[in-house]
């Protein structure tokens, strides 16, 4: 492997990097999401920020934009060292960042998000609201935006929620702009747009952090690269030299086979059968049969309706129309209680929110599905609860100190396998499986793939929800793609191709689309 | 590199053992806080350590308490019930109205709790079906439920109750152990094991910790919270009829303000108001606690008011007073 | 934006409609002279009501706003006792800054200490309203122990209506103009709507919710100098229990308890809606008996018609669905 | 050891009461060998009572003395005071008859409700509209005068009583609801406020009104707090016995029980001190003397006394 070390600037040593991180690190509870890294901003150039889901990307963000204090090493703007103590630190020093999340105000209108902490003010120090307006629309005009300044946010959708994130940045006059996964939500059309917008900002000066997956992407806009794994820096040069069998193999460390260990399962009888589920604003249409012994893949860019498709499947939502068929039965699931008894199971894909009772220790999550099972006559036994749990954490390899602790207090991969260890323990007949890696490490994210073919060839059927290709491509049996909550394609054999899931899932048609 | 080749670690069940953790637990610093007051009362009157006076002061706090377990597991769950002590008016004056109407005493009874249950059944459905915050919803019923006991009585009360009605709040079980602290005594039982040792405690945990997860995880939340309001109805309806009987009447105006202290109470003895912690020998030693501070400082003659200071005192300060130590400690090292 | 305006119109609505049913029992209500009146005598309930919502907006509440508004009264009319000479402004000026001072320990003991709201202002409403005794033995002040200017203040008369309306004028101006023209309004919106968020934009939420709690302090201790000084009478309980009218008033109003949605506008509508319903029912024949059950029916239906309207359908990802809107 | 009389009255802080515990020490001083325990809750509430007896059964004190809050909810624990040993006496406002052994009325309530109609007609020549504006709807003594009052009316022919409110002895609300009645019987008279936080809550409210002259307030308060009403006219008189006296005869009358000096029945004649002697009914009541009136020709000889 190639690696261009942390000075990394052959060839343009002449210019000094206007923002460096030198050295930092930063430790969170069970994992070390940076490690002495370094990364250099150069004026007028994009740099691409390069990894894996978890490499410590969007912690780098936070770092420079004064949210997260580093434990270690030092931010040096134009030479000198700074302190970012608190967001606003950082943007006086004229750094501006658009968010991975989107971090926005639904009911706040979308000139107060643009504006918010930093306002134009009129007389008496008042905000200027006539201003604040006209700026706002100027600013999503240039980015191809059609979304009125007055609208609130809580009536948009996400793509146009990301513009607005989009501009909000730009709102700022700033000399280091930080694009953390801009287009991952955008049409075609609009990502286009930011395109011209990402070569007006590099004319006019500024140095461009920008933070994508998609290998086409970088190479299109980037002028210089850094790649992170495992929140170590790997490797750092100029795009020009390298090529993307060359970042992969950075990024990765490792052939990639190895991370999908997809064995082969027999496909059985029809599990379960869905038809016509609708909802009013959140997806239509949606048809499709699962397997026994299948890997059902779900791919489509972020916002696409999947995991609110996933959640009215186990009684969340209602559907407006539809039917399922599950084990030969036609059943109206109006609730996760009655998805649970049907055999249906959903791992979510926010772990803190929806996934885990973050304070409640290990065994208690791991039984609360199934607390029939450890209970007689309404009262709890500690003691099966402990010998359940046990037999599936073990299972997955926990690592934890105790079944007493707080899942709160655990990593991110061992959340997850907590989480899954809860469902498992309730002998399911499908698992939907929602962004089942989505930032944790790779050893557990292996070790998640595992299991998942395990399961396949146990006899369980799986439908996986991934934003990944990789993983969509290494795990499935088949995929489905969704687009603006509709189901716009269904994958298979050889049409399973990295090329033909992005053109679907971005709504390019097969010939002459990418424009 | 796949990870489940290697044989899996075995991870013990606990690091301490529960002895050591409820050792450490906000119930034994609160103990130490009833120890305390305890000594100090003997100290300050000669009457503090006598039967009569003991059993007499635990009127000041059965009733409340009664209602307390319940709204423990409601607050525990995220929810709140600040109409409770109008419940007590309600159904205080639907026993009076069953009086009049010549009901006896079993019946009399059965009114009270069932009214009681009504009123949490109208909270519950407030909250559950059309989702309201029930911070707002109980606000709005602590005026209903008594406003409406006012159109029924008026400037009136409801007097006469029968004879043997007067068993509940003026009875005496066993020498000067009262019918109402038996009561209390058994309920602090009955819903310590049901918030402890259930599955149905369980959920309960769960829903207040993390509603969302909770739903996901298969618990019928709305149902949960539904039950826990037909509870605190219930126990209202409980007091009420305590209350009444203790009372031997019935006015509009009867149980006004209590709702506050029982908040106070159940945060007083270790409930998270934000939902998700607490535990019921926590909510018995702060009844305890607030009954023992209110007779002893009552028997050196200190006006309710300057009570109420000590009261408010202790509410912010034993919660304050851990967190500053935290940060004294933080800050030295 | 639509929606909430639609909100506040029917909230109009429903007050005209109310005070429409009250004329026609007893006309006398409507003539300008008496809708002053009661404008007058509610603008208690709306000043506290708009330092409320500032706290419920930032995800808080403040229940100590009854007991500080006693409790800054009675020390105006203690110092108005001992110095009767000392100008009023200057005396409204110390009732801001006292307000303001309890209102700041609410504040600090929720930024620096992180302890809930509920509970810190439920501790503070007793302790207040115990200081007030042991500053005063309990004794009451009475009309004739105050001078004349101090009473006289909030009843003397401006273009026809009493001062203490123009105060909540004032306030309401003053107010509407810091949430919808100052960055701490700003603010005061993004912490309660997305505290998360707030962070990410260099909003301090601790911060921000112990101005609030300032800011309600501030306008308690206002009123209680023009409530004291109204009724000419200072006592341990005054304005006991009025915290939970002031709570309603913004609920009814459409203040989102979860913090980050409503307005001042609504707030005022809110605190009107009572004011009629409180003084509509000693002028119509209606037992004084009934007004309990009927402010609560008020806030129940409309806290219920409020969540009704401002329930989302989900999240908007059919692209049929976002131009629906 | 000293003898220990409770004096309970319905909450701190009321002028009324303060006044009456100054009659109790004067009493306890002219007896020798009495403590007076003068207490109450804060707010006026049966159960706030029932808090605050229960830790004077606990004291073991001699005698309690209340002027209660609620007639029937202190009955049950009364009886146990008494069962206990303690001499249970009511003042000014009464509890049931079982709840105590004697009960002193501050007037005869006939009188009173006499007085109360009558303070209003001696400045309505022609008869004229009045109302009321009582304390709280389950004030016990309130509401026996204002019967007493509706059973004299018809010797006052053209007085027309036309509403009754209730202020709830809360100085915002008897204020909010004495507006009212101005605004919904325009050609009202008089306000008659036999309570002394409705008085002056009632006065002010003429006096914002505009309507001094038109609308006069009576009915009873104490001097000190309607100086000012009497000063500015809206309030031509009132009346009120004398709190000092009611205290003194209180204390007087539990002690006499307390030390056995006499028995609570029917008939018997107790000597009450200074206050000379009382007679109890049949239901071991007794009144201890006249309303006397106030107006602008006395009122400075009193205000700074009670
Ligand atoms: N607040 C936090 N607390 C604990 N762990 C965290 C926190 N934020 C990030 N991490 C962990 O730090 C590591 C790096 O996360 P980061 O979000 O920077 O990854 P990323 O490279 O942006 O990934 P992605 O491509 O998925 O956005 C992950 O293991 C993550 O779980
Ligand atoms: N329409 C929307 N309105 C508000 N927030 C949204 C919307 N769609 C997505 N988000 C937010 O965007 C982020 C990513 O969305 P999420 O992955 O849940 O989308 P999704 O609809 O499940 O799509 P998919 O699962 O297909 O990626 C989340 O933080 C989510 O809260
Ligand atoms: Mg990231
Ligand atoms: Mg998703």
């Amino acid at each position: 492997m190639r690696n261009l070390g942390p000075q990394g600037a052959d060839g343009s040593g002449d210019t000094p990097p206007v923002l460096t991180l030198d050295n930092i690190t930063k430790v969170f509870p069970g994992v070390k999401a940076l490690d002495g890294v370094r990364l250099d901003l150069y004026a007028g150039q994009v740099t691409a920020l390069i990894g894996e889901n978890g490499a410590g990307k969007s912690t780098v963000v936070k770092t420079l934009t004064g949210i997260y204090q580093p434990d270690g090493g030092q931010i040096l703007l134009g030479g000198t060292p700074v302190p970012f103590a608190t967001p606003q630190d950082a943007a006086k020093a004229g750094v501006t960042a658009i968010h991975q999340e989107t971090v926005l105000f639904d009911e706040l209108s979308v000139a107060e998000n643009v504006f918010i902490g930093h306002a134009p003010k009129g007389r008496f120090g008042l905000i200027d609201t006539a201003a604040m307006y006209k700026k706002t629309g100027e600013i999503l005009s240039s980015i191809g935006a059609k979304i009125s300044p007055a609208v609130k946010l809580k009536d948009l959708s996400i793509a146009s929620r990301h513009l607005v994130a989009i501009a909000r940045a730009l709102s700022v006059e700033a000399q280091v702009v930080i694009m953390d996964e801009p287009t991952a939500a955008l049409s075609q059309t609009e990502i286009e747009e930011l395109y011209e917008l990402v070569d007006t900002l590099k004319a006019q000066g500024k140095a461009i952090l920008f933070i994508s997956h998609k290998f086409d992407e970088i190479f299109r806009i980037a002028d210089r690269f850094t790649v992170f794994r495992d929140g170590q820096l790997v490797g750092a040069g100029i795009m020009n030299d390298v090529t993307e069998a060359d970042l992969v193999k950075m990024m990765v460390g490792r052939s990639v086979d190895q991370l999908f260990p997809k064995r082969e399962a027999e496909i059985g009888e029809d599990v379960l059968v869905v038809a016509g589920y609708s909802h009013p604003t959140e997806f239509e249409d949606i048809n499709f049969t699962l397997r026994r012994g299948e890997i059902l893949g779900f791919y489509g860019l972020v916002g696409a309706g999947r995991s609110e498709f996933m959640q009215s499947l186990i009684g969340i939502t209602k559907p407006s129309k539809g039917a399922v068929r599950v084990g030969g039965d036609i059943r109206v699931i109006r609730s996760p209680a009655e998805a649970i008894k049907a055999g249906i199971v959903y791992v979510p894909e926010d772990r803190g929110k929806q996934g885990a009772i973050l304070d409640m220790p290990i065994f208690q999550n791991v039984t609360l599905p199934s607390l029939h099972k450890t209970s007689n006559n309404g009262f709890v036994r500690m003691a099966e609860e402990f010998a359940l749990a046990r037999e599936y954490t073990e299972r997955l390899d926990l690592r934890a100190a105790s079944l007493d602790t707080n899942v709160g207090a655990l990593s991110g991969g061992n959340q997850q396998k907590v989480v899954i260890a809860k469902w498992l323990a309730t002998k399911p007949r499908v698992i939907i499986l929602d962004e089942p890696t989505k930032g944790i490490d790779i050893g557990s994210k292996a070790a998640v793939h595992d299991f998942m073919s395990e399961l396949a060839a146990q006899g369980l059927s799986v439908i996986m929800v991934s934003s990944e290709i990789p993983e969509i491509m290494g795990m499935s049996d088949r995929v489905i793609v969704m687009r603006d909550g509709r189901m716009v394609a269904e994958l298979e054999g050889d049409a399973l191709t990295p090329e033909t899931l992005v053109r679907q899932a971005v709504g390019i048609r097969e010939t002459g689309g990418d424009t | 590199m796949s990870m489940s080749q290697t044989t899996p670690r075995h991870i013990p069940d606990r690091l301490r053992s529960p002895m050591q953790a409820r050792l450490m637990s906000w119930e034994s610093l609160l103990l130490a806080v009833a120890v305390g007051i305890f000594i100090l009362n003997t100290l300050a009157s000669p009457y503090f350590l006598d039967a009569w006076n003991l059993s007499d002061a635990t009127f000041n706090f059965t009733e409340k308490a009664m209602i307390a377990f319940a709204m423990a597991l409601l607050i525990i769950a995220g929810e709140i019930d600040l109409s409770v002590a109008s419940i007590i008016a309600l159904a205080s004056t639907a026993m009076g109205v069953a009086m009049e109407m010549g009901a006896g005493t079993p019946v009399l009874v059965l009114v009270g709790l069932a009214t009681g249950m009504l009123c949490g059944a109208f909270n519950g459905a407030l909250v559950t079906k059309l989702g309201l915050p029930s911070i707002v919803v109980t606000i709005g019923t602590m005026s209903l439920f008594r406003g409406l006991s006012y159109i029924i009585l008026g400037d009136g009360a409801f007097r006469g109750y029968p004879a043997d009605f007067a068993w509940f709040g003026q009875g005496y079980v066993f020498w000067v152990i009262s019918v109402e602290f038996v009561i209390f005594a058994l309920l602090a039982v009955v819903f310590g094991l049901l918030l402890h040792k259930t599955s149905f405690g369980r959920t309960v945990y769960a829903v207040g910790n993390n509603p969302t997860g909770a739903l996901f995880s298969g618990i019928r939340v709305d149902r949960v919270k539904m039950i826990l309001f037909l509870l605190t109805g219930l126990m209202s309806g409980l007091a009420a009829v305590c209350l009444t009987s203790r009372l031997g009447s019935t006015r509009p105006s009867i149980a006004s303000g209590m709702e506050l202290e029982v908040v106070t109470m159940v945060v007083l003895g270790g409930v998270n108001i934000l939902g998700g912690s607490g535990s019921i020998p926590g909510v018995v030693i702060a009844a305890f606690v607030m009954g023992l501070v209110t007779f002893g400082l009552g028997l050196l003659n200190v006006p309710g008011i300057v009570m109420s200071i000590f009261i408010g005192l202790l509410l912010i300060g034993v919660i304050a007073l851990p967190r500053l130590w935290s940060m004294w400690r933080k800050k030295r090292v | 934006m639509t929606l909430l305006k639609s909100r506040e119109a029917i909230l109009f609505g429903a007050i005209a409609l109310l005070v429409a049913l009250v004329a026609t029992r007893f006309p006398g209500f409507v003539v300008p002279s008496n809708l002053i009146a009661v404008f007058t005598d509610t603008s208690p309930l709306m000043i506290l009501a708009i330092g409320q919502m500032v706290v419920i907006l930032t995800r808080c509440i403040d229940l100590s706003v009854a007991a500080n508004l006693a409790l800054t009264g009675m020390v105006c009319a203690m110092i108005n006792v001992a110095m009767p000479d000392l100008p009023i402004f200057v005396l409204i000026c110390f009732a801001m800054v006292m307000g303001a001072a309890l209102g700041a320990i609410n504040g600090l003991l929720v930024w620096k200490l992180s302890i809930p709201p509920i509970v810190v202002t439920l501790g503070t409403m007793t302790i207040f309203r115990g200081v007030i005794f042991l500053l005063t033995d309990g004794k009451w002040i009475n009309a004739h122990e105050m001078s004349a200017s101090f009473t006289a203040f909030p009843r003397a008369s401006l273009l026809g209506m009493p001062v203490l309306g123009w105060i909540a004028i004032l306030v309401a101006i003053v107010m509407i103009v810091v949430m919808a023209r100052t960055t701490l309004g700003r603010a005061i919106y993004a912490v309660g709507g997305n505290p998360h968020a707030a962070v990410y934009t260099g909003i301090n939420v601790g911060r921000t919710q112990f101005l609030a709690f300032t800011i309600s302090g501030m306008l308690a201790g206002l009123t209680g100098y023009l409530w004291i000084a109204r009724y000419s009478v200072a006592y341990v309980d005054i304005a006991g229990g009025f915290e939970l009218d002031v709570v309603a008033a913004c609920v009814i109003g459409g203040i989102s308890i979860a913090g980050g949605a409503g307005t001042v506008v609504g707030t005022l509508l809110g605190a009107l809606f009572l004011g009629v319903v409180k003084n509509a029912l000693p002028v119509v024949d209606i037992s004084p008996f009934w007004q309990l059950a009927i402010s609560g029916a008020a806030i129940i239906i409309a806290v219920a018609f409020n969540a009704q309207s401002g329930r989302s359908k989900g999240r908007i990802i059919l692209k049929s669905a976002e131009h629906a809107q | 050891e000293d003898m220990r009389i409770a004096l309970v009255v319905k909450a701190l802080g009321i002028g009324f009461f303060e006044a009456a515990a100054k009659g109790a020490e004067e009493a306890a001083e002219e007896l020798g060998g009495v403590e007076i325990i003068y207490t109450g809750p804060v707010d006026t509430t049966a159960e706030g009572q029932i808090e605050v007896i229960n830790s004077l059964i606990a004291q073991r004190v001699d005698a309690i003395a209340i002027s209660a809050n609620d007639t029937d909810a202190l009955v049950p624990t009364l009886k146990k005071a008494m069962q206990r040993g303690i001499t249970v006496i009511s003042w000014d406002s009464g509890v049931a008859d079982d709840g105590r052994m004697a009960h002193l009325n501050p007037s005869s309530n006939a009188l009173i409700g006499n007085m109360i109609v009558k303070l209003a007609a001696d400045h309505l020549p022609d008869g004229g509209d009045v109302a009321v504006l009582s304390a709280t709807t389950t004030s016990t003594n309130q509401n026996i005068w204002i019967d007493e009052m509706t059973k004299v009316l018809g010797n006052y022919p053209g007085i027309n009583v036309v509403s009754t409110v209730y202020g709830d002895d809360l100085a915002d609300k008897s204020y909010r609801e004495a507006t009212g009645l101005m605004q919904s019987h325009p050609d009202l008279d008089a306000i008659i406020a036999p309570t002394s936080v409705g008085i002056v809550a009632a006065a002010q409210a003429v006096a914002d009104a505009g309507n001094i002259g038109k609308v006069n307030v009576t009915g009873l308060g104490l001097p000190s707090e309607m100086a000012g009403a009497i000063e500015s006219g809206a309030s031509k008189s009132f009346a009120i016995w004398n709190p000092i006296d009611l205290g003194y005869s209180a204390t007087m009358l539990a002690h006499q029980l307390a030390t056995e000096a006499a028995t609570a029945e029917p008939g018997a004649e107790i000597a009450i001190g200074r206050m000379g002697t009382i007679t109890l009914d049949d239901s071991n009541a007794a009144a201890m003397a006249d309303p006397f009136v106030y107006d602008a020709s006395n009122i400075a000889d009193f205000k700074d006394i009670f």
